[in-house]
């Protein structure tokens, strides 16, 4: 690309700013709906904080694996063009119509030619930077191995001789004369993802954290936890390299405005991150170390994070600390060091020694981030986080302007891809509407029939520049491959994924009719689908093209023995061809899509989406289980930041019952279900003569809803004082002269919620708490307010009500789990006696009302019938089970069905809306296609040699198999997810996994030791 | 189905010694079912006397077959072009199968690879369990449709002996007292004074008593 | 005879310990070159067969590497493919082949360490152990 | 009277009858068997003798019934259903009524697992209720099993084994009512040492009315040593001893152990006279034959009637 201001005329795009984790699944969701995306990012690399993760909760997953399909994706997808190193300059315009100015700095690099080979960060490490970014106490050459775009940048301010520079490329990729580019660009909505900094402790000298080396924040101790850490995975002390035999952590370090500098909000996701630091830290040395967190509240209100609590408490043996650090520091002499803290049922102060001090850095947003806000004219809230409208959490106050991700608030991970998804689906709809382009396959060339043809392959060895070539002679090894059997022609190909090789390689399979390919290279993780798509062209069937790893597997590996790494390359490719001369053309399974969706559910969450959808132009099925709809939120008067529910409501129902596009079925019940992805057939019985009919949808989506909780606990339902929090808010609203007569209020939280039966937390209770005491000082303002809980879970800026409520006098009070309240009934009033862990004793309280914070429960009927016959998994409490806690946390793990609101898990209305827009968005992404591809990797079964055992259908982790009518196993192919289990433990050998067919495997094997044999 | 365990290698090492060509059999049935003879076993099966034979300094020529189902002669036929190229047959299915293809090819050595060991009911992925013996006259309409004869460790038709302890049978806390199990359902079913009739002593004949069984249906028979 | 140098068939899920070794290579972690990666979308894929057939082809050791226990990207592959191993194992040694010569291993796809320490701790046992005695046989 | 067996005798006419048991030698000596039954002439008023017991191979307690027939005892001929099909069950109960043995006691056999032939096969042609009534059809209808005439039907007082303690509990007293449909007409029950638990199984014997239709002998055995009560505690299948038994046992010195197991034997015994429906005692003394004489003394079962 020259250094020239291009101007752009389209406005059909959206602008996605920042490529964080958030960032990336905007654009993914946009761009697999057939929109354009510019994503732009400010740093080297797409990724953001999360590759610089070692493991997530709740799943205690590794994070390279589960991030680096989505960027390696993000960098494919046609719709997407990606700047890094970008910035914006400036904005101009309207919703619909923007104009922004973006800035690119220098790499340095070209991009094309690039192939990340190394060879200059190796000459010049000093300013070749490959990835970096990472925080100063963490270096490592690697932010991770699949890193987009694979190339290097330069600092050429730091370069003293630029021709040596320029001269150790193998590729010719450096570029000294490269120059800032400024590009402006035209599109219609904008989405701000650019994340959100970590909160700074240096300035806190009691912490010592700029003192003392054994003293790091969370996001440190990751890294010296992470394998491609600085110390690669092994956990030490920075400041003796020692192992560790006892690590503390410091929760709300920067939050719930606790230090200097601090954020009045609660940082939302910082207990779950300490949970399972330990955790991990745990699960690794068991008792050969020891972990203590000093925390105020545990906040595990996310789904099953309470179980992960459990889990850590019971199995792990972590330490709990309901106390409050007053300093760190290292006494004389002395290499450990020395925590003094005071707990909360006592004012004594205690000392205790640890080796390690984890700070619990919570969030803050960035000045660079502000000032972006500020250039978008997006508004920001006293904690400089935007201000968003409504119940919407991902709409700014500046029309065609979303936020998403830490930059919107504090949060964590599944969080931040649902508000992506969100941003994506209310981006997009401020697209104009243009007529899809023409699909792929038109422009594909047509495929060559290969059957009748004996195999004839062609091998192409890359050499990669130095990283290949300069170990082993690339030519003996093309001589050694020409000799193999089937090889028609075997060639050098230089940089075999730069454009011009990859137009060689065409060019030869074209005209020496091969019908085999053998790429000699690098990974087929993250190059195989380039040469399937270059297959394609040359018009052979894509499945017939094998990588030998020749890179990473010999010549990277074995670089100081260029006779070892050039045999075991012959002995790499040699298997390769084995395995491409068995190698048979495969068809992707795909499906032609129907449009339609089915929503379950008319609550807020089921009328969101529907809308969304209806109003991108898709039919909507909406089905309600009750005669009307609104759900729960029917029931809500205020949210706790005083929008009018009602109202809301309202109105939303009053455009589904107009809109066009929706068709609504009250008093419905799905009673059956068949079909696939994409073309489902769904049974449903509705209204009065509960009338029978049969939908036909591409995409079902569940927003059945949950259940308000009430449990027989309390004298609830037995005397007239006692009201759930949900009863509580309406009869403030309707009697504010009784409630004036009130002198004593008090509100037990957690009711039916984090006990033996109901173990995790409903989320939602404490800010209702808050909500309604506010709401009735409002009216009278002598009452005494008493809320007695376990652990106050005001996450977010959910935070700053309950401090006021604090500072408006009310009494909150901590009770044991294992001593919870006692309630008597006195008259028209309840006597309330608890145990006062500060006073150490007993106390009455004579309530004129008491509330209790019941929250939610899983509609345990609803779902586990439609779990039946949808065949969807669930959790154990009964909540739909999302496809990947993380990553995925609105698709099921059936393609074609999607999950969201209080079905999905205890939520407010904001949450569910932010999840009804997701879920639009990512059904867009399948309603947008033509047609569904399924891929190819599927197992097949041989029906001839087939005995029906079973042993598959039991085998099978995700239960695809099944003995069809006529006796024989069948797999779906639209359903099976390719992991060839089935496979391996066939007694008859009846299936095969396309892509990995066994004589393709032993193929493999059998070349190998050809020469042993011989 | 009936099940079947594979023999162990040496004992099969020593049925082979003598030849170099051998015919491996696999039948499609039931010990493909019970993941002890089917396409897959023999091939493992293949591999492992191959190897075990070169360790012993004989270099062995094994051919790969399973039959649809190795107890009936017409699948049987299908051996017949393979069958001059192996001097001996070693075959994975249950006795049946083994015999009918030593009936078949008469100057043909068959050894079994298997021990085919009952007549058993899938418990769960990988676990077989007796229950049947094929006594030939069926008790399980009295006994609450479990078989005393072939889940109680003395055949006993008239209750529990005194072993019987916490539901489980004396000769092993694994096994469970079938008359435990029997008496449960029975009372389950409001059966319970089907217990009081004494169950005669059996008439063996049904039984094998007398000598091999054999089933004939006129209608059907040539 | 010249100094043995064992052949290692390695099987290695797509998921997790391909890409370690993918990382090792990237982080340019030597290990003996003895190790020839075999790729299967999951070690859950890998058959008892497969594994024989190694043997009986020549090979002087394998191992099957998938991905941590419980963060199989297929619920249970690894878990399967490590009972698998036991099983094959057992059978190794009626054939008369140690049974060491079998291993299974985890590791996420992040551990490029750990695939090069695994893979040259097993060619130095495989080392010790001297060649196969299906190999010594054949090459007589 | 059914038969000529004094011990049917005995319980007619209302006395507590005692039985206790005598092991046939592992091996060929004649003089073994003799010394053992001389320790129970006159104790007791019948010698039952055992049948391969345990499933380990004895001298037959065919051979072994004949010896004591012959020193003038009367030998309780005991038959499992294991070791033989009924033709040789039938053919041996001949033969020792031949021999004038003319009480008997059928049995089902304990597993071979138990014994020194594990891989011996159980034959259990048919089981111990089928063998009773075929026992009962040979004397009283005179027929074979087969259905042909018997010569000289042997007149057998038939006894069989009752475990008061083996599960199903409930289906215990069901059980015995299905022995005496089948004609059992005495019973032995298993070593009680939890006499609530016979207790409660009596009552349903008693409710309904089996005790009136059969003779049950109590069956109680000294624990030589804590060993011995732990072994029976822990490793018989279907005995049930109370830990507060093995305390007892263990609460005294090893030397006086003994002593100790003979004086809860003698209790036992006293407290099992006062229980409706018991008609005498089955004593075994397991290769302890030499303590049955003092045992009865002590419990006041001696000297026998004269009958």
């Amino acid at each position: 690309m020259q250094n020239s201001n291009t101007i752009e005329t389209q406005n059909n795009k959206v602008l996605v700013v920042g490529g964080g984790l958030g960032g990336i699944r905007t654009a993914l969701d946009l761009a697999e709906a057939d929109k354009d995306v510019v994503l732009v990012d400010k740093d080297f690399t797409i990724g953001g904080l999360m590759t610089q993760l070692d493991r997530t909760f709740p799943t205690n997953n590794c994070d390279l694996c589960t991030i680096a399909p989505h960027l390696s994706e993000s960098n494919r997808q046609e719709h997407i063009e990606l700047m890094t190193m970008t910035s914006v300059e400036n904005v101009a315009g309207e919703k619909g119509n923007f104009s922004v100015t973006l800035k690119t700095k220098p790499r340095f690099i070209n991009l094309d030619k690039c192939t990340a080979c190394g060879e200059c960060f190796k000459q010049f490490p000093e300013f070749v930077r490959f990835s970096p970014g990472l925080d100063h106490r963490a270096p490592t050459c690697m932010r991770y191995p699949q890193a987009t775009p694979q190339a290097f940048s330069i600092d050429l301010d730091k370069c003293t001789d630029v021709k040596a520079l320029v001269d150790v490329c193998p590729a010719g990729a450096i570029n000294p004369d490269d120059m800032p580019i400024i590009r402006e660009i035209k599109c219609a909505a904008i989405v701000l993802s650019p994340g959100a900094s970590l909160f700074d402790p240096t300035p806190l000298d009691y912490l010592g954290y700029a003192t003392l080396p054994d003293v790091v924040t969370s996001l440190e101790y990751e890294r010296i936890l992470s394998a491609s850490g600085p110390t690669s995975g092994k956990l030490v002390c920075p400041s003796n390299g020692r192992q560790p035999k006892k690590v503390a952590w410091i929760q709300c370090i920067g939050s719930r405005g606790l230090q200097k500098g601090a954020g009045a909000y609660c940082s939302n996701a910082c207990c779950m991150f300490a949970l399972k630091e330990a955790i991990v830290t745990k699960e690794r040395f068991q008792e050969d170390i020891e972990t203590t967190i000093f925390y105020m509240d545990m906040r595990t209100f996310g789904k099953d994070y309470e179980l992960y609590l459990n889990r850590a408490i019971n199995e792990y043996g972590v330490r709990f600390l309901r106390s409050r650090p007053h300093s760190i520091l290292q006494k004389d002499g002395e290499d450990d060091l020395t925590m003094t803290y005071t707990m909360d049922d006592s004012t004594k102060q205690f000392e205790e020694k640890f080796d390690m001090v984890v700070l619990s850095t919570g969030f803050k947003t960035s000045d660079e981030s502000r000032l972006l806000a500020a250039k978008m004219g997006v508004e920001l809230n006293s904690d400089f986080f935007p201000v968003t409208v409504g119940l919407n959490p991902v709409v700014t106050s500046k029309p065609g302007v979303y936020v998403a991700g830490t930059f919107e608030s504090p949060k964590d991970i599944p969080e931040t891809m649902v508000q992506a998804s969100a941003a994506a689906c209310m981006a997009g709809a401020d697209l104009p509407k243009y007529d899809k382009k023409p699909a792929e396959e038109s422009e594909g060339v047509r495929e060559r029939d290969i059957s009748l043809e004996e195999p004839k392959v062609g091998v192409f060895i890359c050499d990669c520049g130095e990283n290949i070539g300069g170990v082993i002679d690339v030519e003996k090894l093309v001589e050694h491959a020409a000799k193999l059997p089937y090889v028609a022609i075997a060639k050098a190909e230089g940089h075999g994924c730069s454009r011009l090789s990859m137009a060689n390689i065409r060019q030869t399979i074209e005209e020496e009719q091969l019908n085999r390919v053998v790429i000699g290279g690098c990974s087929p993780r993250t190059h195989l689908t380039k040469f399937q798509d270059l297959l394609g062209k040359a018009g052979l069937n894509k499945y017939l093209v094998e990588i030998a790893n020749i890179r990473d597997q010999a010549t990277w590996v074995h670089s100081g023995k260029p006779d070892e790494a050039t045999a075991k390359a012959k002995d790499l490719i040699k298997m390769a061809v084995g395995s491409a001369v068995k190698a048979q053309p495969l068809t992707d399974q795909s499906l032609p899509m129907n449009k339609n969706v089915l929503v379950v559910g008319g609550g807020v969450t089921g009328m969101t989406t529907a809308l969304q959808l209806a109003e991108q132009g898709f039919q909507i099925y909406l089905a309600e289980k009750s005669d009307k709809l609104g759900g729960l939120a029917k029931q809500l008067i205020k949210t706790l930041e005083g929008d009018d529910v009602q109202a809301f409501v309202g109105d939303l129902i009053t455009k589904v019952q107009n809109h066009p596009k929706i068709q609504i079925f009250t008093r419905a019940m799905i009673v059956d279900h068949s079909g696939m992805p994409g073309m489902f057939k769904t049974g449903m019985q509705s209204g009065p003569q509960m009338f029978y009919r049969q939908l036909e949808h591409g995409v079902t989506i569940l927003a059945t809803g949950a259940l308000s909780n009430r449990p027989a606990l309390y004298l609830l339902d037995q005397s007239a004082a006692v009201r759930t929090q949900l009863e509580t808010q309406k009869y403030i609203h309707d009697n504010p002269q009784a409630v004036k007569n009130w002198e004593n209020v008090v509100m037990i939280q957690c009711v039916g919620s984090r006990t033996a039966e109901n173990p995790n937390c409903s989320r939602i209770c404490c800010q209702n708490a808050i909500k309604n005491a506010l709401a009735i000082l409002e009216i009278n303002p002598e009452v005494r307010i008493f809320v007695l809980y376990r652990d106050m879970r005001t996450y977010g800026f959910q935070e700053e009500y309950y401090q006021k409520a604090r500072s408006k006098g009310v009494i909150f009070v901590r009770y044991d789990v294992d001593s919870p309240p006692s309630v008597k009934a006195a008259g028209a009033q309840v006597d309330v006696t608890y145990f006062d862990v500060i006073l150490g004793m007993k106390i009455t309280v004579t309530a004129d009302n008491l509330s209790l914070s019941t929250g939610m429960i899983a509609d345990i009927d609803s779902t586990e019938e439609l779990a039946m016959i949808f065949k969807l998994p669930r959790t154990n409490d009964g909540y739909f089970l999302e496809d990947h806690v993380k990553l995925r946390p609105v698709d099921m793990s059936v393609p074609g069905f999607f999950v969201a609101g209080t079905a999905h898990s205890p939520k407010l209305i904001r949450e569910s809306v932010t999840q009804a827009n997701a879920v639009a968005a990512r059904a867009q992404t399948m309603l947008a296609r033509e047609i569904i591809n399924l891929g190819a990797a599927s197992a097949r079964v041989d029906s001839n040699l087939c005995a029906a055992c079973l042993i598959c259908v039991r085998a099978c982790p995700f239960d695809v198999p099944f003995i069809n009518a006529d006796g024989y196993s069948e797999i779906d192919p639209a359903k099976c997810h390719g992991c060839g289990v089935c496979v391996a433990e066939c007694p008859a050998k009846a299936i095969q996994l396309m892509q990995f067919e066994d004589d393709r495997i032993l193929a493999q094997v059998e070349q190998l030791f050809e020469r042993i044999n011989a | 189905m009936i099940t079947a365990e594979r023999k162990p290698l040496e004992e099969l090492i020593e049925y082979i010694k003598p030849f170099k060509r051998i015919l491996l059999l696999g039948c499609n049935e039931c010990v493909t079912v019970c993941a002890a003879g089917g396409r897959k076993e023999v091939g493992l099966l293949a591999s492992g006397l191959q190897m075990a034979m070169l360790k012993n300094g004989s270099n062995i020529e094994i051919r790969q077959h399973t039959l649809e189902r190795q107890c009936d002669p017409e699948y049987v036929e299908e051996l017949v072009p393979m069958i001059d190229s192996a001097d001996a047959v070693m075959s994975m299915a249950c006795g049946c199968g083994v015999q009918q293809v030593a009936m078949r090819f008469k100057d043909k050595p068959v050894f079994p690879a298997v021990n085919t060991t009952f007549m058993g009911a899938s418990e769960r992925q990988g676990v077989w369990a007796e229950r049947c013996q094929g006594c030939g006259n069926c008790l399980l309409g009295l006994t609450g449709g479990i078989c005393p004869i072939a889940r109680c460790a003395k055949q006993l038709m008239n209750g529990p002996c005194g072993g019987s302890t916490g539901g489980k049978c004396e000769i092993s806390n694994d096994v469970d007292c079938a008359w435990q199990l029997i008496w449960d359902r029975l009372k389950a079913l409001g059966l319970q004074d089907r217990y009081l009739d004494i169950i005669p002593a059996k008439d063996w004949r049904s039984g094998g008593g007398s000598g091999p069984r054999k089933i004939i249906r006129e209608d059907l028979a040539e | 005879m010249e100094k043995f140098e064992p052949v290692i068939v390695a099987f290695c899920c797509h998921y997790c310990a391909y890409t370690a070794a993918d990382m090792a290579g990237s982080l340019r972690l030597p290990y003996p070159s003895n190790i020839k990666i075999i790729r299967v979308p999951c070690s859950g894929k890998v058959d008892a067969q497969h594994i024989v057939t190694a043997f009986e082809k020549g090979a002087d050791g394998v191992f099957v590497a998938g991905c941590l226990e419980g963060d199989c990207h297929f619920k249970s592959g690894n878990a399967r493919a490590a009972r698998r191993v036991e099983f094959v194992k057992k059978y190794l040694e009626e054939i008369g082949i140690e049974s060491e010569r079998l291993e299974m291993v985890n590791m996420s796809a992040g551990m490029g360490h750990r695939f090069a320490q695994v893979a040259t701790e097993i060619t130095q046992k495989i080392r010790n152990l001297g060649p196969s005695p299906v190999r010594t046989t054949m090459a007589q | 009277m059914k038969t000529e067996s004094r011990l049917e005798k005995v319980l007619a006419a209302g006395h507590l009858a005692v039985t206790s048991e005598c092991g046939p030698p592992r091996g060929t000596n004649f003089d073994e068997v003799v010394r053992k039954s001389k320790y129970l002439e006159g104790i007791v008023d019948a010698v039952n003798v055992t049948d391969n017991q345990t499933a380990m191979v004895r001298m037959s307690s065919l051979a072994a019934s004949i010896i004591i027939k012959q020193q003038g005892l009367n030998p309780l001929f005991q038959v499992t259903c294991r070791d033989r099909n009924r033709l040789a069950m039938q053919a041996d109960i001949l033969g020792a009524y031949a021999f004038g043995i003319d009480t008997m006691l059928c049995l089902s056999g304990d597993h071979t697992k138990f014994g020194d032939h594990p891989m011996a096969m159980n034959v259990h042609d048919i089981d111990s209720i089928q063998m009773i009534q075929m026992v009962k059809d040979m004397r009283d209808k005179g027929l074979f099993q087969g259905g042909a005439d018997i010569k000289g039907p042997p007149k057998m007082f038939i006894g069989a084994a009752a475990n008061p303690f083996a599960d199903p509990f409930e289906l215990r007293v069901m059980r015995l009512a299905k022995k005496i449909a089948a004609g059992a007409d005495f019973i032995q029950t298993q070593c009680i040492f939890n006499v609530d638990k016979f207790e409660k199984w009596m009552e349903g014997v008693r409710e309904k009315g089996l005790h009136k239709k059969c003779y049950i002998l109590a069956g109680v055995t000294p624990c030589k040593s804590l060993g011995a009560a732990r072994y029976m505690a822990n490793r018989v299948p279907g005995m049930d001893v109370p830990q507060e038994i093995v305390d007892r046992m263990a609460s005294v010195p090893k030397e006086k152990q003994a002593e100790e197991g003979l004086t809860i034997c003698v209790e036992t015994i006293e407290r099992l006279k006062k229980i409706e429906g018991v008609a005498g005692f089955h004593i075994m003394a397991i290769e302890w034959e030499e303590k049955v004489e003092e045992i009865c003394e002590r419990a006041g079962l001696l000297p026998r009637p004269q009958v």
